[in-house]
């Protein structure tokens, strides 16, 4: 299952777990199940349905650029974190 | 800039008729490296601007070992610093005129103009007021001669009245045994305005200070004559107490201010330090000479 | 506002123009004459981005005033090079990349110019206080002083060899 | 050192070719923004506030409107409402609404500066004139010209409606919280033999590019826009005046002028907007130019800042735990780069535990803009100085402590991710085998100083086209302004790879009708995205030739090969073509040759730097004077190594002038007083050295070339270095930029009168 790196700031509403396993395919889906399992964080992280300007998403390492389309794979690593001169994680 | 005009006298009579019809509507108009950025800025405002450069009397530099130096108003920096008459007998003044800003402002600006600005912070004036030069005003009624250390009575303000003129500066000729430096004290190596200038001739009996002069810039509200300090250097050689007492007299005098190019502790403290290497420069010089 | 005529010498040409009393020389070559190699930095004669030369020496032109250069030599950037041949600093600031955006370049070439024809053999130390009146904001300067430390060697070389001519 | 993924045997890439744009440049023929003129063209000149904090009760602009040669006066009346969300832009994150009250004051003016309203007449001199006319009635409140006033209990606030997560509804002049953390913080600390906590405090800087803001606007009357000005990114000043303006994206086009420097500071709208608006009242071209001063005044510098700093390391020189607060002013709105700083503070080093907490605060300072790695300057000259002291106590070289704790590839990055690989590491070993750093520093009152540096450089979006003419040359065409000499890289990179000479390729950069989307030239993007795009469309130009070549031939494309420019038919004996004697055969076999390519890059590489610099102090007066000074920095793969090396001088200097004089000098009245290049100092030719470089090449494995980017980290290690060769010379630890010579002098003298008091103690 691919595991999402909780940014700080938003681990309250993990109640502190920095590391989460989520089942999912694309980023939108592991957002939708981190918010069916920790109801608000999904707001933090969307805006009118995608991932918020001033967040970006890493994938493996790697910037993606494709926002809730980008797939992500059974061990995949996904950290949420502030968009260069952005924020709000 | 608001609408001006400008106008081309090539004598000195036509130059006061012109300024005397004006009166506070007009200034004489040099080397324009301050005046045109201050109308632009709108801190100055003038209807006219009366050219002085094509006037033969303000462009005259000659030397007379006996009557000293006369430098007209109008001659720029760069013809003073590569003059070699300057060069040998008012090195102080010389280098003064080479500090002020860069080669393009030394190719246009001149010690007199630098002088009628009236900036607290001139780089010549001090050196002007160190060799005891006077500064000759011819006007509507007659010429009057005036010490340079008297000439800027407050921050942009001269004696110069409306439809004067400030001519030539007039500096006696450098005794025996006696020579003058310039130091200034500024935060890059060049292109800066001083944060603190001391100007300083001496003249010495043998190894031992016969008479000295101290000219002081952006410590006070207008360049100074510093006097205790220099009378106190009379009959001393110059060592680390008599350089140590002449600095510390040096900063009591000064009254500068809080600003963006320095604070009142620093420039005290530099004016002590300049004033110390300044007297040693000078020094060293006339006992070459 | 009432305009004056205006006689000067524009690289090597003639030229008659019309401007204000308060218009800058900077102003009426770019604006009256369209001669706009000459750029504005600061308008204060810090940056020496509109640096030419008045009769043979390097002013700030945007400390002139138009009017002044009646009856003079003014030369631009626009007059450095001969018939299409690049003048050998303005081939050297290409050699050795001292330019990025180019916006000082004008200027620096002007400076260095007055610099190599007053003194052909200048060491480090002049040339850096030679140019100390242009501000360059990309460089950090190394490569511009090496351009110009380059070409005073090359005209040095090109004045020997005519010599040896000769 | 040749990339990874490249065969690293370049024919044309790591030469040192012309730049294409050079001989107009040298000759004073290329156009820079504020050398367009049109027929009938009006001149524009915006007033603006002299006060820091007032409201603004009325603006009466009818005597100036009957000024002779006055055409037209806009105020914020002008704009219409722009929507309040935050867009990314460049190395910045925007918000329309906020961008439409930085171009014109709506009810508040918020800095020294804020525009008011803006002219248009027939000549500058005329609207300058027109401009104090306009009265404007204010009523002024107190300015909050820092953070500590700013987030001071009952402050006064700047925005009304400012809010942030954490204070819930509660008015504020605290914008954004950001927070990083791992490991145990605690834990960290006790395991330590030696901690240093100290706090710093930076100077509000400007970037300080030569070439005024400047735009030339011209509004038709069927509702379409042309703006002409010098940006470095003409698809954001698209997109933002269209915000602003209210218009459609498509009913504008921005034609970038030439670019006379920006360093970030180019990545905004000021001008552009108003030059349209004027446009549309007047119906004729308006130009406007910024004059220096309000481009000090008024455009984007970057944060000063407050940063507390407390780290911890054992005695065998291992970094175990790192405790932070930072806060940056944002400047009149949010938006400064606290969050990229707080990413990069540590960002060099192996910590285990640490938390970071970084805060952006609003203050009546001009909006803060990008610059050159926007907050990671900053940020190192706190602990590139902290790291310095640690490395003392533990009485190890400052190079060595740096490679003990060095990140490499795999080590966890301060948001999480591992670094790919990165040239850290190298830039270490470059400067601790430089000539410079083993030569001796001999003298009084003189120092040497080393410090690290960490970016992250942007991928974004780019697009390219390749043009191959009917002789066989061939035009590259992207939507990056040249900043830099990043022209003839691009053009070098499309003659490698189709074999061409690079003067048979002529790059240029287009308007936004002309070519795709491409995101701002910051980041240290363009060699790097941009790069990217050119040589997909390269590849994409290549397979096309290669069809053709294989019709000619009466071939599959797959039985041909091409080579060195060459085309080569396998098996029989066909003599090789090359693309110069294919080229004629275009139309026959198809039409013109185009190829294309967009790409929002990924695989972006970080860029590293470490800077050595020897210092001399004058003990009396406190004036540095910089002796030597010598960068290594990671480049992936050097394309044009001269434009490398002219990325990392630039950045070196303008890091050095922050270090040692440049600052943004407010009186209590929060009214700028150094507005021009007499006062704000930065350094002349006569205040620097050589700048020696080590280019390191450390291939970028996202980049098919290898190449990173270079254009920002040069500037990161240049603050703190000088910090710590000052410490070496006179053993003083400056905390506070610019350490001008007040300062330094105070700091000096301080020190004495304690070093004697404990002599004399003893």
């Amino acid at each position: 299952m691919p595991t999402v790196v909780i940014p700080a700031l938003l681990r309250k509403f993990t109640g502190g777990l920095e590391r989460v396993d989520v089942p999912g395919k694309s980023i939108r889906e592991l957002i939708r199940h981190l918010g069916d399992r920790f109801p608000g964080i999904d707001q933090q992280l969307l805006e009118d349905g995608d991932i918020r300007p001033s967040i970006a998403v890493s994938i493996d390492g790697e910037i993606a650029t494709g926002g809730v389309l980008d797939a992500v794979s059974e061990n995949s690593e996904v950290h949420f974190i502030p968009a260069l001169g952005g924020g709000e994680v | 800039m608001h609408a001006i005009n400008y106008e081309v006298p090539s004598t000195l009579d036509q130059a006061v008729s012109i300024l005397k019809t004006h009166g506070e509507n007009a200034r004489p108009f040099c080397g324009g490296t301050d005046i045109i950025i201050q109308l632009r800025a709108g801190v100055r405002r003038t209807g006219h601007l009366v050219d002085v450069k094509k006037i033969k009397e303000l462009q005259t530099l000659s030397f007379d070992a006996k009557k000293g130096l006369r430098l007209g108003a109008a001659v720029s920096c760069i013809d003073i610093s590569q003059s070699d008459v300057m060069r040998r007998h008012y090195p102080g003044l010389t280098e003064a005129a080479h500090l002020i800003g860069s080669l393009q402002i030394q190719n246009r600006a001149s010690v007199g103009g630098n002088l009628c600005n009236g900036s607290p912070a001139a780089d010549t004036t001090p050196a002007l007021i160190a060799l005891g030069a006077r500064a000759r005003i011819v006007g509507p009624s007659g010429e009057r001669e005036v010490p340079v250390e008297d000439f800027v009575v407050s921050p942009g303000r001269t004696v110069v009245k409306p439809g004067e003129l400030l001519v030539e500066l007039l500096i006696p000729a450098p005794a025996p045994h006696s020579s003058d430096a310039y130091l200034r004290f500024i935060p890059r190596n060049e292109m800066d305005i001083a944060v603190v200038g001391v100007g300083a001739s001496v003249t010495l009996d043998g190894d031992k200070v016969k008479a000295a002069r101290i000219g002081l810039g952006a410590v006070a509200a207008t360049p100074l004559l510093e006097t205790k300090a220099a009378d106190g250097l009379i009959g001393k050689k110059l060592d680390d107490a008599s350089l140590e007492a002449a600095g510390r007299l040096v900063s009591e005098v000064c009254k500068p201010i809080d600003d963006m190019r320095g604070t009142i502790e620093f420039r005290l403290h530099v004016a002590a330090v300049l004033t110390r290497r300044v007297l040693t420069i000078a020094a060293d010089r006339a006992k070459k000479i | 506002m009432k305009k004056t005529l205006v006689e000067a010498t524009i690289n090597g040409e003639t030229v008659e123009f019309l401007c204000e009393p308060r218009q800058s020389l900077l102003e009426t070559l770019r604006d009256v004459l369209e001669l706009t190699g000459s750029k504005e930095g600061c308008l204060t004669g810090d940056c020496g981005a509109c640096t030419v030369m008045l009769d043979g020496r390097a002013v700030c032109s945007c400390l002139v005033l138009g009017v002044e250069a009646q009856g003079k030599k003014i030369d631009t950037v626009e007059g450095l090079a001969t018939n299409g041949v690049l003048h050998v600093l303005q081939n050297k600031f290409l050699e050795h990349a001292s330019l990025q955006c180019g916006i000082c370049t004008p200027g620096f070439l002007i400076s260095a110019k007055s610099l190599l024809d007053r003194n052909p053999k200048p060491t480090e130390p002049e040339i850096r206080y030679a140019l100390a009146g242009n501000l360059c904001r990309c460089t950090g300067y190394d490569k511009i002083v090496k351009a110009v430390l380059d070409a005073a060697a090359d005209i040095r070389s090109q004045q020997d060899k005519s010599k040896s001519a000769a | 050192m040749a990339a990874s993924t490249t065969t690293g045997n370049f024919r044309v890439i790591g030469t040192r070719p012309i730049r294409h744009d050079g001989v107009d440049k040298v000759t004073g023929r290329a156009k820079y923004g504020a050398d367009y003129t049109f027929p009938g063209m009006l001149h524009g000149k915006v007033l603006r506030s002299p006060h820091a904090h007032a409201n603004i009760k009325s603006i009466n602009i009818d005597k100036a409107l009957k000024l002779p040669g006055v055409k037209a006066i806009v105020t914020s009346k002008d704009l219409p409402q722009a929507e309040d969300k935050l867009e990314q832009a460049g190395e910045m994150v925007v918000n329309p609404m906020y961008l439409s009250m930085n171009i014109l004051a709506h009810e508040k003016v918020l800095y020294d500066g804020h525009a008011i309203a803006a002219v248009a007449a027939t000549s500058p001199h005329i609207a300058e004139e027109a401009l104090r006319l306009i009265e404007v009635e204010y009523e002024v409140l107190p300015p909050v010209m820092t953070v500590d006033v700013a987030t001071r209990p009952g402050a006064p606030i700047l925005l009304k409606d400012l809010r942030n997560k954490e204070e819930g509804d509660k008015e504020t002049n605290v914008a954004q919280h950001y927070q990083f953390k791992r490991g145990d913080l605690a834990a960290g600390f006790k395991a330590a033999d030696y901690v240093i906590e100290r706090e710093f405090n930076t100077a509000m800087v400007h970037q300080g590019y030569i070439e005024p803001h400047n735009a030339v606007g011209i509004y038709n009357s069927d509702g379409q826009a042309t703006i002409y000005c010098s940006t470095q990114g003409a698809f954001d000043v698209r997109s933002l005046s269209a915000q602003v303006l209210g218009m459609p994206v498509g009913h504008i086009k921005v034609v970038p002028a030439e670019i006379g420097g920006g360093f970030g500071g180019k990545t905004t709208i000021y001008l552009e907007p108003l030059s349209v608006l004027l446009s549309k009242k007047t119906g004729a071209p308006v130009k406007l130019v910024m004059s220096r001063a309000e481009v000090l005044r008024a455009s984007g510098p970057t944060s000063g800042s407050k940063i507390k700093v407390k780290m911890g390391a054992t005695k065998d020189g291992k970094l175990v735990a790192a405790e932070i607060w930072m806060a940056y002013e944002a400047g009149a709105f949010p938006g400064s780069p606290v969050g990229a700083g707080a990413m990069c503070i540590i960002a060099p080093y192996t910590v285990e535990n640490f938390q970071i907490d970084a805060y952006d605060v609003v203050v009546n300072r001009p909006k803060t803009a990008a610059y050159r790695a926007p907050g990671a300057t900053n940020a190192a000259f706190a602990s590139e100085t902290i790291i310095d002291e640690l490395a003392a106590k533990c009485g190890i070289d400052p190079i060595e402590f740096r490679l003990k704790n060095a990140v490499k590839e795999g080590a966890a990055q301060v948001v999480g991710p591992p670094f790919k690989r990165i040239g850290l590491i190298q830039t270490l070993e470059g400067i601790k085998n430089s000539p410079h750093y083993k030569s001796k520093l001999t003298g009084k009152f003189r120092g040497r100083g080393v410090a690290s540096g960490f970016w992250f450089n942007a991928g974004m979006q780019s697009s390219a086209t390749v043009n191959i003419h009917a002789d066989g040359t061939a035009s590259v065409v992207t939507g990056s302004p040249d900043i830099g000499g990043s022209r003839a890289s691009m053009a070098m990179i499309t003659a490698e790879l189709l074999g061409l000479e690079v003067t048979d390729v002529r790059p240029i950069t287009a308007d936004t009708d002309s070519i795709g989307h491409t995101d701002v030239t910051g980041g240290s993007r363009v060699t790097f995205a941009t790069g990217m795009a050119v040589y997909e469309a390269a590849k994409d130009a290549e397979r096309q030739l290669i069809e053709r070549a294989a019709k000619l031939w009466e071939k599959k494309p797959d039985e041909v090969e091409f080579r060195d420019g060459k085309f080569y038919a396998k098996g029989n004996g066909v003599p090789p073509m090359s693309i110069k004697q294919l080229a004629p055969r275009f139309a026959r076999t198809g039409g013109p040759i185009t190829g294309r390519a967009s790409v929002n890059a990924r695989g972006v590489g970080p860029g590293f730097a470490t800077t050595c610099v020897d210092v001399e102090v004058d003990p009396d007066t406190g004036k540095v004077q910089v002796l030597r000074c010598t960068i290594a920095q990671d480049a992936g793969k050097a394309i044009h190594p001269s434009y490398v090396e002219g990325q990392m001088q630039g950045g070196t200097a303008q890091g050095l002038g922050w270090a040692l004089n440049e600052e943004y000098f407010y009186d209590d009245k929060g009214t700028l007083r150094n507005f021009g290049f007499l006062d704000y100092r930065m350094p002349t030719c006569l205040d620097l050295p050589m700048i020696e470089t080590v280019v390191v090449e450390e291939a970028n494995p996202g980049h098919p070339l290898g190449v990173r980017g270079v254009g920002e980290v040069s500037i990161v290690p240049p603050v703190a270095a000088v910090a710590n060769a000052i410490f070496r010379a006179v053993g003083v630890r400056m905390t506070e930029t610019p350490m001008s010579p007040p300062k330094l002098l105070k700091a000096m003298l301080k020190h004495r009168g304690a070093t004697q008091h404990s002599a004399a103690a003893d």
